[in-house]
């Protein structure tokens, strides 16, 4: 019953396929798969939006969208349609085909990445080898996009938002490739599916989870922050500052095409955070041996919730930067940071287990992270000040 | 972005509404914020010339707010132009009042009851502290917080708008107070219900800088940033917060003795870089400072009329004069100049706005820093642009 | 030789056509990055996996970028008054044409005689990662000092001269 | 025909394409283009050769392919802020235009 429900939908896939002739299943198999990936993450971006402007609400001590259907749940339906029967402007001057273009090859790329997330177990739609840069691949060609959907708009908010965006999507990819190299080097492959099946392992009902390894702790936390990033999140949402850019590369799209950006934006997420759970979380395994019945999907779901908790959280909390504060960010501490990372993961790798390396390598991490942290503060002569006082 | 080198000649002619140039042709990319940008604290226009991000030129635009308000007062009595006052400077409509009667009290000669005097600064401080909180608010809104620090400061700011509401009728445009005093008295109950809000306000303050205060981001996008010399502040007439976060000590509530601000111990904050952090911060002690100033005043508050029983509230006309009435408004000096002929409406009336003369040093403030900082610097002037159009 | 190979080598010569022909150097620019995509899928049907991502991840998410942020600099992206082709395009054309000439009378002189052999090698990362660390550490090393030097090199290069230099 | 003398065709007539360009364009970062086409021509010939070779096992064609592909990054990456460079001083990416030695 447990292996049923845990498998539930691969045997249905495979019940669905047995009514073909043999020579299509395969290609068959492959659409459906498709199909799914493509109707699951769109719903859960609906839902999502509705958590993420529900969560702020509670925040910042308002109630968010509570209209629309029971507490708002059917906010999303309503957005929707409206953003669908919006008229669909193209700007005069636009380079109408790249216009056009752009939000295609960012939602393509994006959904694109989700191929090689496994989702549960047997849950993949292709195990590839070179998964983990099949999947950077695709990540690096949103950035294509972005500057298509900026520089055809011939808008100067759009072109300095798509040029802040891409700069900032380069720096933080590099960051993004060298936090994830740890798990690779750990774990000899570069399969995710490897991957997870390497943390799926249980001493004292305790998983081998990466983070919960010095190396593993930097390496997620660095790679969280990359992500942030990338997604163009808050607090590192300058690409799209409003209070700078108007709406940064996509000022000059209204209608269905700016649904397909914020789609492509937030299907983005998803797939950033399922990686980072495949990474750093052990993908679909459960927390605790104890924990294994229930289904590997719902794990993996379950992290990836967790970790767009984590976004909306901060967007809810933290101010953004500015771009040069990000970039030196990206090169001057998130980049030394993950190189450290990766000398402290071989030491890891060569020196025998006990408690030893575990002092070793934290200390290690936390004196670089602390001491970096601190010497820029002062560097800048940041910190709190006093004041003095005229009677 | 590479920087590049300027071309002089291409700044001559800078005083042109901006053309949109179709692929930037040249070093400098001419930038207009506003006057439909979100980020404005209203209709107000920023012309920037940037080379990269790094801004050459900034020319502020405005006047889309104007409403004929100082010739709209020469028109009408003296006391039909109190109403208006209010929609000077919306946030903090008390002062405006107070700032309008100080003036007119002076031209006549008027006394004023000491409960009213007491009244009036408890609204006043109150007004301050509600001004102080949403600036920082909008500061850090258009730090990307996304609005979540606006919503604290609204919290707090929407208690005392009910007081307000519950003793002038209005949350914002109040018309409360009269030439000799207040318009109605305040009941027992509500002050009370101020004492309660005031208890409350220290707790606010603490919540606000434990979370604002020490953030790595705040400060490293505060400290050092948008700087202004004492110098050129005193020469370019700046007042109120900004000043004093520029490190002089000048507050026309210790300098000019207004209302009756003897009695009361405060202190004034200082700043020592006259960044943006520094005006945050003089702010944020300024709330504090307020709260003491409150508690006294709530303690000390006597009985009596609140209005001067001498004073001519019907054919109202001052003896031909000139007087300048101003105080210490949250934004900085606020001061109405009124000429009289003797008639029942005044001859000249001026309006001196902190808004308007603050926002003068924009450009100072942000020539060579990042446009991001831009706005950053804007919002921490603290202007309202009813106050600077008229 | 399947309908795949035909449709991605069509997509490829048209990228890189439109990338010579194209009057917008953006546009160009774009075209090109449709041409490296085209190649990285012929990787793929070559069976070079690594080889393909590769090529996607260096081409269309650093030189492409590159690129653009190149011409974007120079203002590159209006069409210059003497046209798009240089004064001696004829030359260069018929230069072309020649050694295109060249290489496809070779191969076709050649093509029964080629192999025929089509069974996938497996090749597994793990088999590219030794050989990289393995047969061919020195070339490795060799790239990685290579890209060192060019990395700092066009930082000293595209650098800004400060005043006074 | 045998399948690999269809990638040789296609990496022919990229080859060709890519000389046409840098031959003929003006602007010297649709030259760098050009070039950028006919190393890339050279790679599927590399892998085209590595598959359909004699001893796929030993990688030698792939490696070539590799590295060659993180040599034209290099190259890329130098000259392009070699134009850049060449733009600030002499104002122009026009090739035909920059035929002086001395700035």
């Amino acid at each position: 019953m447990i292996q049923t429900l845990d498998q539930i939908f691969v045997l249905l896939k495979h019940w669905l396929l047995n009514f073909l002739p043999a020579a299509w299943q395969p290609a068959v198999g492959v659409v459906l798969s498709v199909v799914c990936i493509i109707g699951v993450f769109p719903a859960l971006f609906a839902f999502t939006t509705v958590l993420e402007r529900k969560g702020i609400g509670r925040i910042q001590n308002r109630l968010g969208p509570n209209r629309v259907g029971p507490f708002g749940i059917l906010q999303p339906i309503a957005d929707g349609i409206k953003s669908l029967t919006k008229e669909d402007i193209v700007p005069l001057k636009a380079d109408a085909a790249v216009h056009f273009l752009a939000p295609i090859v960012l939602v393509v790329a994006v959904f694109m990445g989700f191929a090689v997330l496994p989702m549960g177990r047997n849950m993949v739609l292709v195990d590839m080898d070179a998964g983990l840069l099949f999947y950077f691949a695709m990540g690096a060609s949103t950035e294509v996009s972005v500057f298509m959907a900026g520089w055809s708009s011939r808008n100067k908010y759009s072109l300095l938002g798509a040029m802040r965006a891409v700069a900032q999507m380069i720096s933080y990819e590099v960051a993004l490739l060298l936090s994830s190299v740890v798990v690779v080097m750990m774990s000899g492959s570069l399969s995710l599916v490897k991957i997870v099946a390497a943390q799926n392992q249980y001493s004292w009902g305790l998983p081998h989870w990466y983070i919960f390894t010095p190396w593993g702790f930097a390496g997620a936390l660095m790679f969280g922050i990359a992500a942030t990033a990338e997604t163009n999140r808050s607090p590192f949402d300058l690409p799209e500052g409003e209070s700078e850019l108007v709406a940064g590369y996509f000022t000059e799209y209204s209608g269905f095409k700016f649904a397909l950006f914020f789609l492509g934006e937030y299907v983005a997420m998803f797939s950033i955070a399922g990686l980072g759970a495949t990474l750093f979380l052990g993908g679909w395994s459960a927390p605790l041996a104890a924990l294994q019945f229930i289904p590997s999907w719902m794990w993996f779901f379950g992290k990836l919730m967790v970790a767009m908790c984590v976004f909306i959280w901060m967007r809810g909390t933290l101010p953004r930067l500015r771009q040069d504060q990000l970039m030196n960010f990206a090169w001057k501490f998130v980049l030394p940071m993950c190189l450290l990372n990766l000398f402290v993961a071989g030491l890891w790798r060569f020196m025998g287990d006990g408690l030893l390396r575990w002092v070793i390598c934290s200390a290690i991490l936390i004196l670089a992270y602390v001491g970096m942290g601190w010497g820029e503060m002062k560097r800048k002569h940041l910190g709190p000040r006093t004041y003095r006082y005229a009677e | 972005m590479t920087p590049s080198t300027i071309d002089p000649e291409r700044l001559e002619g800078w005083n042109r509404p901006p053309i949109i140039e179709p692929d930037g042709e040249g070093d400098l990319l001419e930038v207009a914020m506003g006057p439909h940008h979100p980020s404005t604290h209203g209709v107000f226009r920023m012309d920037l010339a940037l080379d990269g991000e790094r801004v050459i030129r900034l020319k502020p635009v405005f006047g889309y707010l104007h409403r004929n308000h100082e010739k709209i007062a020469e028109t009408v009595s003296y006391l039909a132009t109190m109403p208006y006052t209010d929609r000077l400077d919306y946030i903090c409509s008390l002062t405006n009042n107070w700032a309008y009667a100080l003036a007119v009290e002076k031209l006549v000669g008027q006394e004023v009851p000491e409960r009213a005097e007491y009244l009036r600064v408890i609204l006043g401080e109150l007004t301050r502290a509600q001004n102080h909180a949403s600036s920082i608010g909008f500061l850090l809104q258009e730090m990307g917080a996304s609005g979540t620090p606006l919503m604290y400061a609204f919290r707090e700011r929407e208690k005392i708008l009910d007081l307000f509401e519950s003793l002038t009728g209005s949350r914002m445009m109040c018309n409360y107070m009269r030439f000799g005093g207040c318009r109605v008295d305040a009941s027992p109950v509500w002050l009370d219900a101020v004492r309660k809000v005031v208890a409350g306000l220290p707790a606010f303050v603490d919540e606000f800088e434990r979370f604002l205060s020490g953030s790595e981001i705040v400060m490293a996008r505060c400290q050092g940033v948008g700087i202004l010399k004492p110098e050129l502040a005193i020469n370019a007439g700046v007042t109120g917060p900004m000043l004093r976060a520029s490190g002089v000590n000048y507050d026309i509530r210790k300098v000019d003795h207004y209302g009756i601000y003897d009695r009361f111990k405060f202190r004034v904050p200082l700043g020592d870089h006259g960044d943006i952090y520094d005006r945050y911060m003089v702010r944020i002690l300024e709330i504090r400072e307020s709260i003491g100033i409150l508690e006294q005043a709530l303690k000390g508050i006597p009985g009596g009329p609140v209005m001067d029983p001498k004073a001519k509230i019907r054919n109202f006309r001052p003896k031909p004069g000139e007087a300048y009435g101003r105080i210490e408004a949250p934004k900085g000096e606020l001061g109405f100049y009124l000429i009289s002929d003797g008639g029942p409406n005044p001859y000249r009336y001026r309006v001196r706005p902190p808004s308007l003369i603050n926002l003068t040093v924009l450009e100072d403030m942000c020539l060579g820093s990042n446009v991001a900082d831009v706005v950053l610097i804007f919002g921490s002037v603290d202007i309202v642009l009813g106050e600077v159009d008229r | 030789m399947g309908i795949a190979f035909y449709l991605v080598s069509v997509l490829t010569v048209a990228g890189g056509l439109a990338a010579v022909l194209l009057k917008n150097t953006v546009h160009c620019a774009l075209a090109v990055t449709t041409a490296f995509a085209g190649l990285a899928l012929l990787f793929l049907q070559l069976d070079a996996q690594f080889a393909g991502f590769a090529q996607i991840l260096v081409y269309i998410g650093a030189v492409a970028i590159l690129v653009v942020f190149a011409i974007l600099l120079t203002r590159g992206s209006e069409t210059p008054k003497g046209g798009v082709f240089s004064k001696t395009w004829l030359a260069g054309l018929a230069v072309a044409a020649a050694i295109f000439a060249v290489l496809g009378w070779a191969v076709l002189q050649v093509a029964g005689s080629l192999p025929q052999q089509n069974a996938a090698p497996a090749v597994t990362v793990n088999q590219i990662g030794e050989a990289l660390m393995g047969r061919y550490v020195l070339p490795l090393e060799i790239i990685a000092l290579l890209l060192t030097a060019a990395l700092i090199g066009a930082v000293i290069v595209a650098m800004h001269e400060k005043e006074g230099d | 025909m045998s399948p690999l003398a269809g990638y040789l065709l296609v990496a022919a007539l990229i080859f060709a394409i890519g000389l046409a360009g840098a031959l003929t364009r003006r602007n010297a970062i649709l030259v760098l283009i050009g070039i950028e086409l006919m190393l890339n021509a050279a790679n599927l010939n590399l892998i085209a050769f590595w598959r359909y070779g004699p001893h796929p096992e030993a990688l030698t064609g792939m490696m070539f392919a590799i590295f060659s592909i993180a040599v034209a990054a290099a190259e890329a990456a130098v000259g392009l802020g070699l134009v850049i460079s060449i733009h600030r001083h002499a104002k122009t990416t026009d090739l035909d235009e920059m035929n002086r030695m001395k700035g």
